[in-house]
């Protein structure tokens, strides 16, 4: 049997909460429910699993990588051809204090910033499931349901104060 | 006895108009649903009188004539058409690199270091101030080109293969300067884009025509979902703590330019931390004159940016001139004591020479008069007369940075070849930059929201007034 | 303004010989400026990228020092010294090494010209037939005795020549002359010489070998007589014995670069110097014991110190030194001599000499030798003399004038009318290698070659105790289409016919050389002996001239000289100003350096101004005019006037104020006239700029000599007063010293 | 505008255009790097092969490889000396260019082929010295008319031999010698000195 | 004599082990400031002149200059001995280690500091750096300003530049340049003697300055060979070096007055 998507849109947190908890108990699992909203919301206030993100480990990956990289240009380069200057070392270990610190930075910056982009599949320029009073600082609960019982969870969001519930479309933002 | 009661009395009335302040004159206990919050910053963003065409016009033919124009005709003719020559190898250029790069680290200073230590006022502000940084850098940027000799080749100064099996030379105070500034500038970009992107969205959802496209393109579609919300968080965080070691890291690596050299005046150990000083006092000054233009020609900006957060910049402005002044006295003290005898003959050229007016002027606008008036929370809270402290700290600080490299490179020892540096295409190069960075940041205040609203949302549902007893206590919750 | 536009004629006209230079000009890091591409036929004795080396003799000044020319695929690359020429040594002055610069200079005359002397007839281009015929026409259509010859300073082939073209046809004897000789007194000298030896010529001082040298304002590391020679006198009398430093007094109005070189340098009063000397020698005499000589006897010592204002103590304590001295030497020149009572001075000082008895020995007095194939001692003209022929000029007595190697509308004082000399000759012709003043005003300009494209040979007047005959040879094939003068002439008076025919009757230039060094043939005491002409003539040309092996040892005694009294008058003073005016030529640009660039780009060793010319006056002296460095100020005598900026120099005396010669050219050359022009888009800071007319590079200190003589007939150059007007404009002199550091402008403190 | 743009781009039509325009802009890059690899125009067709062919030495016609610097490239003298005795010199229509300028007594002016820049001091001297032959660098003579360069002269290049024929190894070192080795270290120190070719 | 800072280790190590290959000697006390010297220097090493304007203004080209300073006031006023300055050779060069692009490298060959024109991208930073300010800029390419040259049908040629020497390159605008202690005669006096299977002798060829001054106060030649002339004349007690407190290491040994 096929499955609908309903959107209920909430004014604030406590409805919103509420919905969520409801939703649990009509027997929606959490892998059916997303919330969009306008403001980042800890995932404790609506009772949501904590969501996963390997942004962190691709910083850290990213300092790894760039960390390596200062080391070869400080102390790599100078075998290829070695040049001597000032009566100092070929390789100096003073300067590439700097070089790798200032490397490992960048990468790691690099690496986090790339880490967005790929944990949440941007740029996504394809049609989605949206609706534009999220910026509004109202909250979107979307939750997936089967087709029949559609009208009986319209009821139940409206009864908690859902401004508007409606199934979902995506759409070209 | 009448006196004392006097007094007494005084300190009473004092004490109770203190406690009388109305929390709304606070951002974040006079909060506006969203929905008016998201429709004041697009009709700033929308609302443009002549008078901004006017300057966008003056600006831009500034930027074509003083910048291309005049960087091309130098590249053309060979640097000689500038006023450097020996002793003073460099000139106004780097002075302009230093000055930007300063400019720069308001914007970290405040996005980043505040958000670190959760300083809620920062909130309208981070982003005005992030643009400085990217901004302050091109100029930079530029500026280091413009004074090489044969910009065309520099691209040597990357390490990339090649033919020729040679690499960069690591051990040159510019090498270290080149991967920091390169690091500083894609960083704090990519700071600036991370939370600018809900506002896009928010923009997107409110506009149409090219801005539609526009602003979809740039919001790479988000839309808000807890794991978008959780990457961004996660990644913001990181950014605010890595950013600020490389912030420092520049500017002493700037300086190290300088303290590096064999050279009176330069060889200073005092140099870095005097420098990433340096720079927070003209950034923070230069923040002070960004907010009160903003707030003085775009729409709603007065209820953004408020007295409160002149206030709070004015005692950031207060803590960095005690400090900037500390170190000054530091390094010049210990230079003056030193009496190494190339010094002295510096020291004394800087204080009495020709150009002592602009030593004086320095001393003035940056360490003697901005405490004696950033003192008084009047004063603070006046928006056109911090500006106008503002700029009083950068000319001062420009008139370092001129001080330290050409005046400076006057005084070597060898006496012989002691000559004043007189700048001459410079001029207009510099006049070129400042166009520059002007124009970028008029285009960019009408095409991007120059106030995070979502941070500002965020701000005000964590702000609450509970009621203790007969006082309303503002508190704060953390949502994260 | 006519000369300026004759000039861009030139330019204009200008096509062979500029089209031979091998030179790329592209852009881009890696294009080359010279392209080392082969000969197209290549002499066997050359390889690419290998150098060739030629000697020959530098033509720079009259001191006739040997070169080596190293050449590379036919350019000449680089000047160096002749290590075999005695005259020095294998080194070389500044003026020597430029001289490239004369050869590949782009304002050289490319091809005869024959020209209106009025702007309006401008300039034509001539082919060289065309020449020698006028040449041929100038001496068939005047009787001998209209000819006349202006030559140079040097004593070369070409005097050899003329002199006996001359003879032989019975027109005047040729005159040489320049500014070199003019300011160096030679007349005077050897007049003096003449007078206490009974021995005309040029004395040459033995710095080297002296211990102690009291100089009376004579210039000897600069430009006198051959200044590579003295310079390393002087460096072996400091250094070169191991246990005594050589110790130099200079007795100076102003400090010269001589004089920086003293350890005692005195400032006197310009004209007393003899009277020093006089005074000297009589201490010395007393504390030697004994009469003190008749030379001697008729001086006052506390008039003297009076006069030339130095103390009694220093004349004591030098005279001790002398006293002391084991080789004690006095060398007139310069200044000294350049006074009304120059000559008196000359014996004075050599006369202290006889009393120091150092005639012919080490350390001392010698008359130069001769050089081999010399007659005897044949000085330039004084200015005496040139006055004397000057008016010949201008009672239209010659119809024909040759001017060759000199530059006299520059370098000869107003007073003495060469301008309207030369408006009463009705032909001049010109055989300058540059377009100089006078070159511009003569009918004809048929070029001459650069020296160091040129044959001939040169006499060395003095320098070594050798007696010098320096070579010359082409080192480079001619950049232009210029032709030797001997070879005109000859060539002219084979088409003359007659009686010219037969006074040159030589196929060409060469010939006559070889005809005139053959004398030495078979000579053994030589630096180089040869049974034959050909092989003698190759040897000539290989080591760069012919020298004897041993140095002449001078047989002069100065026992007359002591007997004879001297008395200094009074030196007169031309002019009611209240300054002395002493002019000297540039140490760096000479007489004619004024258009080779490296040359005005070298500073000036005492003040170090660059491509302009200043006048010295003591800070103080400034101060109560009211002026300031850079101020330009109006030097006013009886002559003339000139306006040059000021120099606030220290060490020269209050009522004295000094001024180079060599600058202030009207024509001569792009170097020499108008700056470079430089790029004006941001001409914000202004440094150098020009005075007056916008086409004169500094000024000429000549144009404010008046025409004074002393007895020998020399110039009294130095004999004038000036006075000093401020003009209220500034102009920017280029230092390379920096003024903050040397003199603490806007320096706060002591440094 | 821009949008349009953008979606056009994203079209496959789009995408096929930009494939093609950016292929065009290095095919382009690739015709201008070949020509600057091509002999240049000489002025006679000189046959390397041909006269390498009949056994003349290198040094013959280049001779300033043993002293110098340079080697010189030949003159027509050197050319004339030969030809004048070869009948064909008359007839051939490829030599006429030769006799021509012979007669007018010019000579022609070849164009360097092998030209370093002139930032560059190179001599030939210590190569031929040695005992490098002209074929390790200039290419084989036998196979080429117009001479032109077997590879591209550049820095990286110099170096790699001047390594590799310094390094201490069993090629250069067979018995391990360290006298040997020494020399080859001291003579590795001069030829990889930036100053033994720029100054 | 080469040393591998490697091998060798500390800095100050280094000064022990390398007291320099060529050096000089300048003898104040004979120098007459005749500016010989900087007329064949500027012939050897194709150094431009610069004209008044940019002369006046501290831009010329002089790889060597002669100082000289002012002592006491009128009538006891002395002129210092000249003092000629150019390039000191350091064997710890400041200038060497602050080009980012190893435009000015140490030769371990030669014991000399390079400058490498085509590599200098013209940051200036060496110049700054140099304690005795003897490097100068290209500020402009003044040997192709175009009133150097005369207008032959159409194209612009420039006579000057037939005395170039083609031994040394010919500067650009925007690099830097210094004195080379004339590299070119030492690499040609070494091709030369090598190819005759000998060393070179002391004496065989010196530098442009040194072979045109004509007191003789500049001597040339190899201090690491203490019978070598010049390390004889830098051994005598008024031997002194300039900004010796620096460490810079100079090779020019000036020997003063008296």
């Amino acid at each position: 049997m096929s499955e609908a998507t309903l959107l209920a849109i909430f004014e604030d947190l406590d409805p919103a909460a509420n919905a969520i908890d409801t939703l649990h108990e009509m027997g929606v699992g959490d892998e059916n429910i997303n919330v969009i909203s306008g403001v980042p919301v800890a995932h404790k206030i609506l009772g949501r699993p904590h969501p996963w993100t390997n942004v962190s480990k691709l910083s850290m990956g990213g300092a790894v990588a760039g960390f390596a990289f200062g080391i070869f240009l400080n102390f790599g380069t100078p075998h290829l051809y070695g040049i001597q200057v000032g009566g100092q070392y070929v390789t100096p270990i003073p300067p590439g204090a700097i070089v790798t610190f200032e490397m490992t930075m960048l990468f790691a910056l690099l690496a986090t910033f790339l880490g967005v982009f790929l944990d949440s599949y941007f740029p996504n320029y394809r049609p989605l499931e949206y609706v534009d009073e999220v910026s509004d600082g109202k909250i979107a609960v979307f939750f997936r349901v089967a087709e029949d019982d559609a009208k009986k969870f319209t009821d139940a969001m409206n009864t908690l104060g859902a401004e508007s519930v409606k199934p979902a479309e995506a759409r070209q933002l | 006895m009448t006196a004392s009661s006097k007094y007494l009395s005084g300190a009473h009335e004092a004490h109770d108009a203190h406690h009388e302040e109305d929390p709304k004159q606070y951002l974040m206990y006079d909060p506006k649903p969203r929905g008016e919050m998201n429709a004041m910053v697009m009709e700033s963003m929308h609302t443009t009188s002549w008078k901004f065409w006017v300057v966008l016009g003056v600006l831009s033919f500034l930027v074509v004539t003083c910048f291309f124009f005049a960087w091309g005709y130098m590249i053309d003719e060979g640097l000689y058409v500038g006023g450097v020559m020996r002793p003073a190898y460099w000139g106004v250029f780097l002075v302009n690199t230093v000055f930007w790069i300063g400019i720069s680290h308001a914007g970290t200073f405040i996005s980043a270091i505040l958000r670190v230590f959760k300083a809620e006022f920062r909130r309208p502000f981070t982003r005005a101030a992030e643009l400085m940084t990217t901004f302050g850098l091109i100029q930079a940027g530029a500026s280091i080109f413009m004074h090489m000799g044969r910009v065309w080749l520099s691209y040597w100064m990357f390490p990339i293969p090649n033919a020729r099996q040679l690499w960069p030379n690591f051990h040159s105070p510019l090498m270290w300067d080149l991967l920091a500034i390169s690091t500083y500038v894609l960083g704090s970009t990519m700071y600036l884009f991370l939370p600018l992107i809900p506002d896009l969205a928010m923009a997107r959802d409110r506009s149409t025509g090219w801005r539609k496209t526009f602003y979809k393109i740039l919001a790479l579609g988000f839309r808000g979902t807890e794991g978008e919300w959780r990457h961004l968080t996660v990644a913001m965080n990181f950014f605010a703590f890595a950013i600020i070691p490389v912030m420092f890291s520049v500017h002493t690596i700037v300086s190290w330019d300088f303290a590096m050299a064999m050279r009176p005046g330069w060889s200073s150990s005092v140099f870095g931390p005097y420098f990433v000083l340096g720079a927070l006092h003209s950034g923070m000054g230069a923040v002070a004159m960004v907010l009160f233009v903003m707030r003085a020609t775009m729409k709603h900006m007065d209820y953004f940016i408020r007295k409160e957060h002149f206030d709070a910049l004015g005692k950031l402005m207060l803590m960095v001139t005690f400090a900037y002044t500390y170190f000054f006295f530091n390094d010049y003290i210990v230079q003056w004591y030193g009496g190494d005898k190339a010094t002295d003959n510096l020291l004394h050229w800087l204080e009495e020479g020709p150009m002592a007016w602009m030593f004086l002027q320095f001393v003035f606008f940056n360490i003697v008069i901005p405490p004696l008036l950033l003192w008084s929370k009047k004063v603070r809270e006046t928006p056109w007369l911090l500006a106008l402290i503002g700029l009083m700290i950068n000319v001062g600080m420009y008139w370092e940075r001129y001080l330290i490299i050409p005046v400076m490179l006057t005084i070597n020892r060898m006496p012989f070849t002691w000559k004043l540096f007189q700048p001459r295409l410079e001029i207009f190069l510099t006049i070129g930059t400042f166009s520059m960075f002007l124009l970028f940041y008029m285009i960019v205040s009408r095409l991007i929201p120059l106030i995070p609203v979502w941070e500002v949302q965020e701000g005000q549902m964590t702000h609450s007034l509970r009621k203790v007893g007969k006082a309303k206590l503002p508190t704060i919750s953390e949502f994260e | 303004m006519s000369q300026k536009i004759s000039r861009r004629n030139f330019l204009k006209l200008a096509t062979a010989g500029a089209a031979t230079t091998a030179v790329l000009t592209g852009c881009g890091p890696a294009s080359r400026y010279v392209t080392r591409e082969p000969y197209t036929k290549m002499p066997e004795y050359t390889y690419n990228g290998l150098s060739t080396y030629y000697a020959t003799t530098c033509r720079e000044c009259a001191a006739g020092c040997g070169l080596i020319v190293r050449t590379m695929q036919g350019r000449a690359i680089k000047v160096e010294g002749n290590p075999a020429n005695p005259i020095n040594l294998g080194k070389t002055c500044a003026r020597g090494q430029a001289t490239l610069h004369g050869l590949y200079n782009p304002d050289r005359v490319e091809f005869p010209i024959k020209q209106g002397r009025s702007a309006a007839l401008g300039t034509t281009a001539m082919k060289w037939e065309e020449a020698f015929q006028i040449v041929a026409d100038a001496m068939n259509n005047a009787n001998a005795s209209e000819i006349a010859f202006l030559l140079g300073t040097a004593s070369d082939h070409l005097f050899d020549l003329i002199t006996d073209f001359t003879t032989a046809i019975g027109a005047p004897a040729p005159v040489r002359f320049g500014a070199l000789s003019m300011f160096e007194s030679r007349a005077t000298l050897s007049q003096a010489a003449e007078n206490l030896l009974g021995e005309a010529g040029l004395p040459f001082f033995d710095l080297a070998n002296s211990d102690l040298v009291v100089s009376f304002g004579s210039n000897f590391l600069e430009t006198w007589l051959s200044p590579v020679a003295y310079t390393r006198g002087f460096a072996k009398m400091r250094r070169g014995n191991t246990q005594k430093r050589g110790y130099l007094i200079q007795f100076e109005s102003q400090m010269s670069q001589t004089a920086a070189k003293a350890d005692e340098w005195i400032p006197v009063l310009p004209g007393t110097e003899g009277l020093i000397a006089l005074a000297l020698g009589r201490l010395v005499a007393e504390a030697k014991g004994g009469s003190t000589p008749r030379a001697f006897a008729s001086v006052n010592v506390e008039e003297v110190s009076a006069k030339s204002g130095v103390s009694l103590e220093q004349l004591e304590h030098i005279a001790g030194l002398i006293a002391q001295a084991q080789a004690p030497l006095a060398v007139p020149g310069g200044q000294a001599l350049g006074q009304s009572n120059g000559l008196s001075t000359a014996e004075a000082v050599l006369a202290l000499n006889a009393l120091a008895d150092n005639y012919g020995k080490p350390g001392g007095v010698f008359i130069s030798p001769l050089s081999p194939n010399e007659d005897a001692y044949h000085r330039p003209a004084s200015a005496k003399e040139m006055a004397d022929f000057i008016a010949t000029l201008k009672n239209g007595s010659v119809k024909t004038l040759f001017i060759h190697g000199v530059n006299p509308l520059f370098e000869i004082p107003k007073p003495l009318g060469f301008v309207e000399a030369l408006a009463s000759v009705p032909t001049v012709i010109s055989f300058a290698t540059f377009p100089d003043e006078t070159a511009l005003a003569s009918d004809y300009i048929f070029p001459d070659h650069q020296g160091l494209e040129a044959w001939g040979y040169q006499r060395s007047a003095t320098g070594a105790m050798h007696s010098v005959l320096s070579g010359a040879q082409p080192v480079v094939s001619p950049m232009h289409d210029t032709r030797s003068t001997a070879d005109v002439l000859i060539e002219a008076a084979r088409l003359a016919g007659g009686k010219f025919a037969e006074a040159l009757p030589f196929t060409d230039e060469v010939a006559f050389i070889r005809s005139k060094i053959a004398n030495l043939i078979g000579r053994a005491d030589g630096s180089f002996a040869a049974p034959e002409i050909n092989t003698f003539a190759s040897y000539f040309q290989q080591s760069g001239g012919w020298w004897s092996a041993a140095g002449a040892s001078a047989s002069s005694s100065a026992a007359s000289a002591l007997g004879k009294t001297i008395v200094i008058d009074e030196a007169a003073f031309a002019g009611d100003g209240e300054f002395f005016f002493i002019p000297f030529i540039s140490p760096t640009l000479g007489e004619a350096g004024a258009n080779k660039p490296w040359l005005q780009e070298l500073p000036d060793p005492m003040t170090t101004v660059m491509w302009n010319s200043w006048v010295a006056m003591n800070p103080e002296t400034a101060h109560h005019l009211g002026v300031e460095n850079d101020d330009v100020v109006k030097i006013i005598s009886e002559a003339g006037e000139v306006e040059v900026a000021v120099y606030e120099y220290p060490a020269i005396h209050p009522e004295v104020v000094a001024m180079p010669f060599g600058q202030g050219h009207t024509a001569y050359g792009r170097f020499a006239t108008a700056k470079l022009p430089q790029d004006r888009f941001l001409g914000l800071v202004p440094h150098g700029g020009l005075i007056g007319d916008a086409f004169q590079r500094g000024a000429n200190p000549a144009d404010v000599l008046g025409a004074h003589f002393n007895k020998a007939g020399d110039l009294a150059f130095a004999g004038m007063k000036v006075k000093i007007e401020k003009t209220g404009r500034k102009q920017y002199l280029s230092r390379l010293e920096s003024r903050i550091g040397v003199y603490g402008e806007g320096f706060p403190e002591e440094k | 505008m821009i949008r349009k743009f953008f979606e056009w781009v994203l079209s496959p039509m789009g995408r096929i255009a930009m494939v093609i325009t950016v292929m065009s802009l290095f095919s382009l890059a690739a015709y201008g790097v070949y020509q600057t690899q091509q002999p240049p125009e000489q002025p006679i067709q000189f046959t390397h092969k041909l006269h390498v062919g009949l056994g003349i030495q290198c040094l013959y016609c280049h001779p300033g490889a043993l002293r110098g610097p340079s080697p010189g490239l030949p003159t027509i003298n050197k050319c004339w000396g030969c030809h004048q005795q070869i009948a064909k010199t008359q007839t051939s229509p490829l030599l006429k260019p030769m006799v021509d300028a012979m007669n007018a007594g010019v000579g022609f002016t070849w164009v360097p082929v092998a030209q370093v820049p002139d930032f560059v001091h190179f001599t030939h001297r210590p190569h031929i010295a040695a005992g490098l032959n002209c074929e390790k660098c200039h290419g084989d003579m036998t196979k080429v008319t117009i001479a032109e360069n077997p590879q591209v002269m550049n820095m990286g290049w110099c170096l790699n031999c001047h390594k590799s024929r310094t390094e201490d190894n069993f090629q250069n070192n067979p018995t391990g010698d360290a006298i040997v080795s020494a020399q080859l270290e001291e003579k590795r120190t001069k030829l990889t000195d930036c100053g033994t070719c720029h100054y | 004599m080469t040393v591998d800072l490697n091998l060798v280790g500390a800095k100050g190590a280094i000064a022990e082990a390398a007291e320099g290959k060529w050096g000089m000697t300048i003898d104040q006390d004979i120098c007459t400031g005749c500016q010989a010297c900087v007329a064949a220097c500027a012939m050897e090493n194709n150094v431009a002149f610069v004209g008044e304007e940019d002369a006046g203004y501290g831009r010329t080209q002089h790889w060597i200059r002669i100082e000289r300073f002012w002592d006491g006031e009128y009538p006891h006023v002395k002129a210092t001995p000249f003092q000629p300055m150019l390039c000191q050779q350091c064997g710890h060069a400041p200038c060497e280690p602050v080009c980012p692009v190893f435009a000015t490298p140490h030769s371990p060959a030669e014991d000399l500091n390079l400058q490498v024109y085509n590599r200098c991208v013209g940051t200036r930073y060496c110049a700054n750096n140099c304690p005795f300010q003897v490097r100068s800029f290209n500020w402009r390419d003044y040997h192709i300003i175009p009133e150097l040259g005369n207008m032959v049908n159409g194209t612009l040629v420039f006579p000057l530049h037939n005395q170039l020497n083609p031994d040394v390159t010919v500067r650009r605008r925007g690099v830097m340049e210094k004195c080379t202690f004339c590299i070119q005669r030492i690499h040609h006096a070494q091709d030369t003697a090598k190819s005759e299977g000998r060393e070179v002798e002391d004496g065989e060829f010196t530098t442009a300055c040194a072979q045109a001054c004509p007191a003789s106060a500049i001597t040339f030649g190899r201090v690491d060979h203490p019978e070598s002339l010049v390390s004889q004349m830098a051994h005598q007690e008024r031997g002194v070096k300039h900004l010796e407190e620096l460490n810079t290491l100079p090779r020019v040994t000036y020997l003063k007055e008296g």
